[in-house]
């Protein structure tokens, strides 16, 4: 894909209008997961207005976000940071050998307690 | 029966402007002040408001052998009269599907919001109409034909 | 029989260049009901205008088209010009030979074709055309100020001063409204109370001035110049003759717990009180919710200790019928309600708190007697947080898509103020922009920054949180890329700003339009910003939109020149192309008294007669022609074809239609 | 009466005391919770995608058999909650997810949202009635209890419509209703790590920690939630700040069901 053709494709799978951004940060404001992240919820809407593909694709932060909504809940401008975050990480899982998490790592992380849904959910979000 | 390649000649629509008083048709004086020019086939019928355009003063327009015809008000919001426009708007909306049930070409009719400031936009936007009417041919389903006797 | 005279003007080489004039007007000559036709140089010259005057007394002319430039132009010269050959001014008609032909054609012979249909267009026109005569109303030489706030005091003062009467209706029980609640003002900080007192105070004296606090708009009839104006004057239970404003009742109230008001709510009053200290007028109100008297039936001690006898349990309600030439609308503002914004902790925080109540706090003649103490425990904050554009600029739905304007620069002011007089005191403020346009504006926000050391900080809050006793502010460092928490004793909300909910009322009874945030829409929004499209109603301050203390006073003065303007007249001439409906076609509808954006449309119950001595009484639509603005848009609602427009009915520009296209 | 019920994945293996529990205390309050057939796992997270279709079928088809059975779609899970509740929304408002959803599902009639998604909890609060909980607790639960919402179950809010994103009371009333007596904590609506345990387990430690720090700073007892991945990150990374159960097994306590 062209750089073009990431950023058309990153707009179109968030579902968010990210010019609606008005730049007040609310959203990093609020993020739980902030100080985990390298780009920051409110960098995910200002990259992707910049059109700026690479920072986006090589983000780890699209690994951390909680996907909580707590960002959707309070923007003022109805935009959904983490829509853009999920298209860009949707958009990396989707290329070949990406996948976020790999079988091998997963029986040494399993104990007693560990519910299905932890599994599923985590394969649904960093698998394609 | 007649020669049509021979006797042909290029076709000119005649189109009639509805323009209102406040916005169009002052955007219509400035692009003549401005020298911007247009085809000389568009003639404008000065309305206090786009509101006061009847949907049968275009059906007329077409009965009496207009081939387009154009409706100009302020831009939605700019109003003189605060809602005209949008009256005006709903109203062509109906018009513009009963046409499409008469089997009008929906282009030979249109709608355009042209400021008092807009002399630029009054010229290109006559200058594309009427091309496009020129495209489209004669209008030839709503006339009167006795209209068309006298050619 | 119709005598049409056609003037053909050159324009000097304006037209004449590209449209052959001559030859328009020899073909003139021969339309039907054309009797004389002419060119010249300049029509609308003396000599031009002689030309047609002439013309139009040799031939006895019954009408004229001047072919010459757009109407928007000469239309009134040429109008006078005959008016003054004893023809109506309004069976004149311009064809626009020059703006719509001469100017923007190269080719004669096509110009010229062009010119011959345009004036043929308006011979068809003018043929159609009635005489018309503008109509005249009185004025009732009376002013009606709705809202006593700073906005209503400027209007009523500068309108009385130019010797016209003015009534200020205010819903409160004393006018002063929200200005009177502030501290100090920004840019100069000087009082609120002690810029605005003196003039509620020359309000309360002048003597063309009638206060008519704790009122309210029932009911709005007629039109400008002459409106018929319903006031409902509350029931305050106290008689305004006789109160002398003592406040030994006040004093005596066993009832104490009210919330006051005036002090947004932050300490109580007793349920017989004087709003505030300096209230205009100075008499006593019953709150009815809270008087133990009026509400069991048992009490009666302020009675009792009324030395004059002012207080009045049976009061009631009382109506008003007054006439006022014009209207001001003053209705102002009230913060938004905060309940969509429940991450910033208000409704679950004493301590966080709104401007509004923060200017409460720090006012001498506050709850606090002017010391600035936390709510919850009275302690002195020592780190006070502001948080900016709070419902403001937010189109999620929650709050208002506007930016309420006021917010960057009270902020910078109370920030200031704190860091004054509490040097002591930590104060950060969160801001998305500070926007600071007006005269000494940037320069007081900056000496907040500058001078008084305010932390400025550039992102939005998420959270505010209580733990260990501390309010904790989450939120966004965008300059560090940081997300940062801030231990705080107070925080403070600039909440947006919403016009006042009465006004949505008032806009109703008076036909003035209002937009999808309920501020009243203004005539123009450049040029008539101070005009609402109804005619003479007038608007000044917040309810028009936001704005600051010194630009609401401007607009108020500004109504007061209008009304003043209006007032003065002993007549208002009105335009007479306005609707007209055939009342024998007319059904009684009422579609077009829904679409006039003006209330111009009323009905009556009229009679007719049917013939053989029968009558019958039918609804039919009665435009006010004073009212009516002649746009037109009724004369296309209404579905059996009654209505129509003078000067532009539907015969005259069918008529044109078939001008242009007849080929 | 009969609900449909979807009891999802973990409801079936690790977090059977949830589903069991739930299951026994509505049957006491006159509720029948009937499982749907052939359900299908929801997939745990909702697939914001605009272009994801495929992983929102198994929502779909759970609606459908619940539209055609009473109308009424019972989850107890907050992760199904939310995945089945904002597919729901969008078969009701998205024309193109629709369109191709009903696509791919080929049934006899095409599903449109006409199914209701309601959540236990909403259903203890509208067709039970607290207040009939109330009067149904033989063994009132005498604790200081804080409710954990966390992220699911309340955002978005506007189509989740639970109750107020910033400042929820329907667990409180719940809390109230068993005899309890709820603590409100200001990270009640914060998200326990969730998912990202299984990539990098700091975070959802430090977040975990925080809620229980925060109910624990505000007096609280125990912990209720409605989650299971909740509850194991609660548990897991509070190394037994305070105890974390679901709040069906403080039902169950409280109407004196046996489990």
């Amino acid at each position: 894909m062209t750089k073009e053709e990431y950023v058309e494709t990153i707009n179109r799978i968030s579902g968010t209008d990210v010019r609606k951004c008005m730049k007040c940060g609310k959203c990093s404001g609020r993020c739980p997961a902030f100080k985990d992240m390298d780009i920051k919820p409110h960098q995910f809407v200002s990259l992707l207005v910049k059109g700026d593909v690479d920072a986006l694709l090589e983000s780890k932060a699209i690994w951390h976000c909680l996907s909580c909504m707590a960002c959707v809940e309070r923007c003022p401008r109805g935009v959904a940071p983490a829509a853009v975050v999920e298209a860009v990480r949707d958009t990396v899982v989707r290329m070949q050998g990406n996948n976020g998490v790999k079988a091998e790592d997963i029986p040494p992380v399993v104990d007693e307690l560990i519910p299905q849904q932890l599994l599923v959910s985590a394969y649904r979000k960093y698998n394609k | 029966m007649q020669e049509v390649t021979t006797e042909k000649k290029e076709f000119v629509p005649n189109i009639v402007a509805f323009c209102c008083n406040w916005c169009s048709y002052a955007g219509a004086d400035l692009a003549g002040s401005s020298r911007l020019s247009y085809p000389a086939n568009v003639k404008i019928i000065r309305v206090p408001c786009s509101c006061r355009v009847n949907p049968s003063f275009i059906l007329k327009a077409y009965q009496q052998g207009a081939d387009g015809v154009i409706l100009c008000g302020c831009h939605p919001g700019d109003c003189h009269y605060v809602t005209g426009n949008y009256y005006a708007r709903r109203r062509m909306s109906l018009l513009f599907s009963f046409l499409n049930y008469m089997g009008i070409e929906k282009e030979r009719t249109r709608v355009e919001w042209v400021s008092a400031a807009e002399g630029q936009r009054f010229s290109a936007v006559m200058n594309d109409f009427v091309k496009t009417v020129t495209a489209l041919g004669e209008n030839r389903k709503l006339t009167d034909l006795r209209v068309k006797e006298g050619e | 029989m119709q005598r049409i005279g056609v003037f053909i003007c050159w324009c000097g080489s304006n037209i004449a260049a590209t449209v052959d004039v001559e030859r328009v007007a020899e073909i003139m000559k021969s339309e039907p009901g054309v009797v004389y036709s002419a060119n010249y140089q300049y029509m609308c010259s003396e000599n031009g205008q002689q030309l047609i005057k002439q013309a139009i007394k040799e031939h006895n002319l019954t009408g004229i088209v001047v072919g010459a430039c757009s109407p928007r132009m000469h239309e009134a010269t040429f109008r006078k010009a005959a008016e003054a050959a004893g023809l109506n001014p309004y069976m004149v008609e311009i064809a626009n030979i020059r703006e719509h032909c001469s100017w923007i054609h190269k080719d004669m012979e096509e110009a010229t074709e062009k010119a011959v249909v345009l004036v043929r267009t308006a011979i068809a026109k003018v043929k159609l055309n009635a005489p018309l005569t503008a109509g005249e109303s009185p004025v009732v030489k009376r002013a009606l100020v709705i809202g006593g706030g700073i906005a209503g005091i400027q209007a009523a003062l500068d309108i009385a001063d130019a010797g016209f009467e003015v009534d200020i209706v205010e819903k409160n029980a004393t006018i002063g409204g929200r200005m009177a609640q502030l501290d100090k003002t920004f840019p100069t900080l000087d009082c609120s109370a002690c810029i605005l007192t003196p003039k509620m105070v020359d309000c309360a004296q002048h003597e063309k001035i009638d206060i008519l606090s704790y009122s309210e708009i029932e009911d709005v009839k007629g039109f400008v110049g002459n409106f018929s104006v319903t006031i409902r004057k509350k029931a305050r239970y106290v008689d305004e003759t006789k109160c002398t404003g003592c406040k030994i009742c006040m004093e005596k109230c066993p009832s104490k717990k009210g919330l006051n008001t005036f002090n947004m709510g932050l300490n109580t009053r007793p349920a017989i009180h004087i709003p505030f200290a300096q209230a205009i007028p100075n008499v006593a109100v019953i709150d009815p919710e809270q008087c133990i008297k009026l509400k069991t039936g048992k009490c009666g001690i302020c009675q009792k200790f009324c030395g004059v006898g002012a207080i009045d349990y049976e009061q009631k309600d009382t109506f008003i019928e007054r006439q006022y030439g014009a209207i001001v609308v003053a209705t102002g503002f009230k913060p938004i309600s905060l309940e969509s914004f429940n991450e910033y902790g208000y409704d679950d925080n004493k301590d966080v708190i709104t401007s509004l109540e923060l200017e409460r706090l720090m006012n001498a003649a506050g709850p606090t007697n002017g010391v600035l103490l936390r709510p919850s425990d009275g302690e002195h904050p020592k780190v006070i947080t502001f948080i900016q554009c709070v419902g403001s600029r937010d189109t999620s739905g929650c709050g208002k898509p506007y930016c309420s304007k006021v917010c960057c620069m009270y902020t910078a002011k109370h920030a200031m103020l704190i860091r004054e007089k509490y040097p002591d005191t930590e104060v950060h403020v969160f801001y998305i922009d500070v926007r600071t346009p007006g005269k000494n504006y940037d320069e007081f926000f900056r000496r907040a920054v500058e001078q008084y050391g305010v932390d400025y900080i550039k992102g939005m809050v998420g959270k505010v949180y209580n733990e260990n006793g501390k309010l904790m502010v989450q939120g966004s460092n965008l300059i560090d890329n940081e997300q940062v928490t801030i231990e705080s004793d107070l925080v403070v909300l600039a909440a947006a700003i919403e016009p006042e909910p009465s006004v949505r009322k008032i806009a109703t009874l008076l036909t003035a339009s209002i937009d999808t945030n309920n501020f009243l829409t203004e005539s123009h929004a450049k040029l008539r910003p101070v005009e609402s499209p109804t005619a003479g109603v007038y608007l000044a301050g917040m309810c028009q939109g936001p704005k600051d203390i010194p630009e609401t006073v401007s607009q108020a003065s500004a109504c007061a020149a209008k009304v003043i303007g209006l007032l003065v007249k002993d007549k208002l001439k009105t335009n007479p192309c306005v609707a007209t409906p055939d009342e024998m076609m007319c059904n009684g509808c009422s579609q077009c008294a829904n679409v006039c954006a003006y209330g111009a449309i009323t009905y009556i119950d009229k009679e007719f007669r049917l013939g053989g001595g029968k009558t019958e009484v039918r609804r039919v639509a009665s435009v006010n022609p004073a009212v009516c603005q002649g746009c037109g848009a009724c004369t296309v609602t209404c579905p059996s074809g009654a209505m129509d427009l003078k000067g532009f009915s539907s015969k005259q520009i069918m008529s044109e239609v078939e001008a242009i296209c007849k080929k | 009466m009969k609900i449909s019920y979807y009891p999802g994945c973990t409801l079936k293996t690790k977090a059977k005391d949830l589903d069991v529990t739930a299951r026994l205390c509505a049957k006491a309050l006159g509720v029948e919770m009937e499982e749907i057939e052939n359900w299908q796992c929801c997939g745990a997270v909702y697939p914001m995608a605009t272009d994801e279709i495929a992983t929102k079928l198994s929502a779909v088809r759970a609606l459908d058999h619940a539209k055609h059975n009473g109308g009424k779609l019972l989850t107890l899970c907050s992760a199904c909650h939310n995945v089945i509740k904002r597919t729901n929304e969008d078969m009701k408002t998205n024309d193109d997810i629709r369109f191709r959803a009903n696509n791919y599902l080929q049934l006899d009639e095409p599903y449109g949202g006409e199914a209701e998604v309601l959540h236990y909890l909403e259903m203890l609060k509208t067709v039970v009635g607290f207040d009939n909980i109330k009067k149904a607790v033989v063994n009132p639960v005498k604790r200081k209890i804080g409710a954990y919402y966390g992220c699911l179950l309340l955002r978005p809010s506007g189509v989740m419509a639970f109750d107020n994103p910033e400042n929820p009371t329907i667990i409180e009333d719940f809390i109230r209703a068993i005899g309890g007596t709820p603590v409100i904590y200001p990270f009640r609506n914060e998200c326990c790590g969730a998912y990202v345990s299984l990539k990098n387990s700091d975070l959802p430690k430090q977040k975990s920690k925080k809620v229980l720090m925060s109910a624990k700073e505000k007096g609280a007892e125990e912990i209720i939630t409605a989650c299971p991945l909740c509850l194991y990150n609660l548990q897991v990374n509070g190394e037994g700040t305070l105890p974390v159960k679901y709040f069906t097994e403080l039902l169950a306590e409280a109407l004196g069901v046996q489990v």
